[in-house]
């Protein structure tokens, strides 16, 4: 069966982004697919490749990527979300004539049809609210 | 059956009505300190957030720790998920 | 094409989320048939008469009127959440139908997904 | 110098801030008369038992022990909201002084600054 | 005079009874929907707030609208500001 | 009267970070001073420079950049909340090999002795809480 999934929690800022990790790596172990991970509101936060936590916490936002890169997964930050909260991939640096771009690898940022999409294609959408 | 997701005890008044005999509810996050209280219907609680928070052994009898293998595996059986929070 | 029930349960101006989730709704209702539901604080995105020049937040309570033009198929309300407010229908922007718990299980059960914000 | 009441209200582990609220604490405890009260959800914050291996997060539980050894004042919780939990002091990681409105009125009057996490 | 900002709904039941005789209570964000609902003492909603919410002319009698300013006023005349959330 | 300001909330995310403006605003208005402006919890995104919101949009961010330095007041961003946040200045970059800074001119990171300092030497506290 073919899962999308919803993240709309930041990392320790809301246990929500962690879930979401677990639930997803629970869906492949369970031997189901993913068709996309959409981050929503605060969860665009999630992309952020400054994060630099304590070495004694879990440092979701790169479990995540490893999580996304690691299994070939889609891992798409809202666009929107991502502009009103200073996630920038290169194209949007340059066309708000920004310092620089902070978008972690294995995030792509897009439009809020690849919600849609996912929601549409997917035997299941589960969301991880805050 | 459409499964119930509950992540916070606010949370809680914005589904108490909305879950059908049948229906199955995951509590999650915040959510599992709901399995400190009588509630009108049985729920199943992520085991990982039951220990976090120290509530092993002190939840209702009607609330069930469960596996994030066990949740997947509720949302493949039920018709839809709805998360609430 | 699968169905998508939006639930609305935030108010609005105290976050951004409200907001967010209307924009989904607005893009859900491009591709397919969507319908949106409004329980607890979320009937107050609902509210008549915002006014949000000061506070500088966006009144997108406004788009609420472009529901029906985007072809979003029932808007509906938490009749209990409703009568509890002390609101009315007539307190809102535009014509909600309140459903009542049977009501609102049917219209959860009619759609194939469920998007909540 | 200003002694600092802070109030605790937020459970543990569903974010971050709990934990940040018991940095806050430490820190002012290194620099000038501090006191803590929790209220509300803030008490399951001091549920005995906690274990956070699995799920990550850090159980800064283990924190509370040090708070006399930082020179903390007053610990203390509501006893309505304590009542309420189900829970009993027995539950917790240290002893906490419950108290009633009135005696957690009078905690608040008598500090000069509240810190509120 | 201690002085109590709330700025949600569900932050009423943590300083409910911590209010004492000659508090006063700011509601502000959406705190100000409190000013829709009877309350066991009366409130200071921030105006901006209330308009934002298009609650003008809808919040109870205890409910007076306040501007920043006023705030800002309150604050220097209480003792100290306690803030729930 | 001198008043310590305490944000836990991001721009957009949460209205805390708007209302705190405000308030600031207004203390300033009525003839009082601020001794500083403490970023606690999300409150630390308000720092992040690459915010880029929609033209029709309040930025908030922004707005507290031109109040920090148009009034000359200390806005500082806690160290640990930035650090799990991905809000960084140049040394902190460096400190954890990130690819860059992204820090807001005007903001400050520093540690939490800052807040209890503020806290202890103000007249007044104020928390602007999510």
């Amino acid at each position: 069966m073919n899962f999308a999934i919803v993240v709309h929690g930041a990392p320790y800022s809301s246990e929500a982004c962690l879930s979401a990790l677990n639930f997803a790596k629970a869906v492949l172990a369970s031997g189901h697919s993913i068709n996309r991970v959409f981050f929503y509101h605060d969860g665009a936060y999630t992309a952020n490749n400054l994060i630099a936590p304590p070495q004694d916490e879990t440092p979701v936002g790169e479990q995540w990527q490893a999580f996304g890169i690691g299994n070939n997964i889609e891992l798409i930050a809202c666009i929107a979300s991502c502009l009103r909260r200073g996630i920038l991939d290169e194209t949007e640096a340059d066309r708000y004539e920004k310092s620089g771009s902070n978008i972690a690898p294995g995030f792509t940022i897009s439009g809020l049809g690849q919600l849609i999409d996912a929601s549409i294609n997917a035997d299941r959408v589960v969301t991880f609210g805050v | 059956m459409i499964l119930h997701t509950i992540n916070k005890l606010s949370a809680l008044a914005l589904c108490r009505d909305l879950i059908s005999e049948g229906d199955k509810v995951v509590l999650l996050e915040d959510g599992v300190y709901l399995g400190l209280q009588p509630l009108p219907f049985a729920t199943l609680a992520i085991r990982v957030d039951v220990e976090a928070r120290g509530l092993s052994g002190r939840l209702t009898k009607q609330t069930e720790s469960i596996e994030y293998s066990e949740f997947v595996d509720l949302c493949t059986r039920a018709d839809k998920v709805c998360s609430w929070f | 094409m699968s169905s998508i029930l939006y639930v609305f349960s935030q108010p609005p101006h105290g976050s951004i989320n409200a907001q967010e989730g209307l924009d989904a709704l607005l893009m859900g209702s491009a591709f397919t048939t969507c319908s949106v539901l409004f329980v607890g604080q979320g009937l107050m995105q609902l509210i008549e008469g915002q006014s949000t020049d000061e506070l500088g937040t966006k009144n997108f309570s406004l788009g609420f009127g472009a529901l029906k033009d985007y072809g979003v198929n029932r808007i509906a309300c938490s009749k209990p959440d409703l009568v509890a407010s002390g609101l009315n229908s007539d307190d809102f922007v535009i014509d909600v139908e309140p459903l009542d718990a049977a009501g609102m299980q049917l219209l959860i059960r009619d759609h194939d997904k469920v998007l909540n914000f």
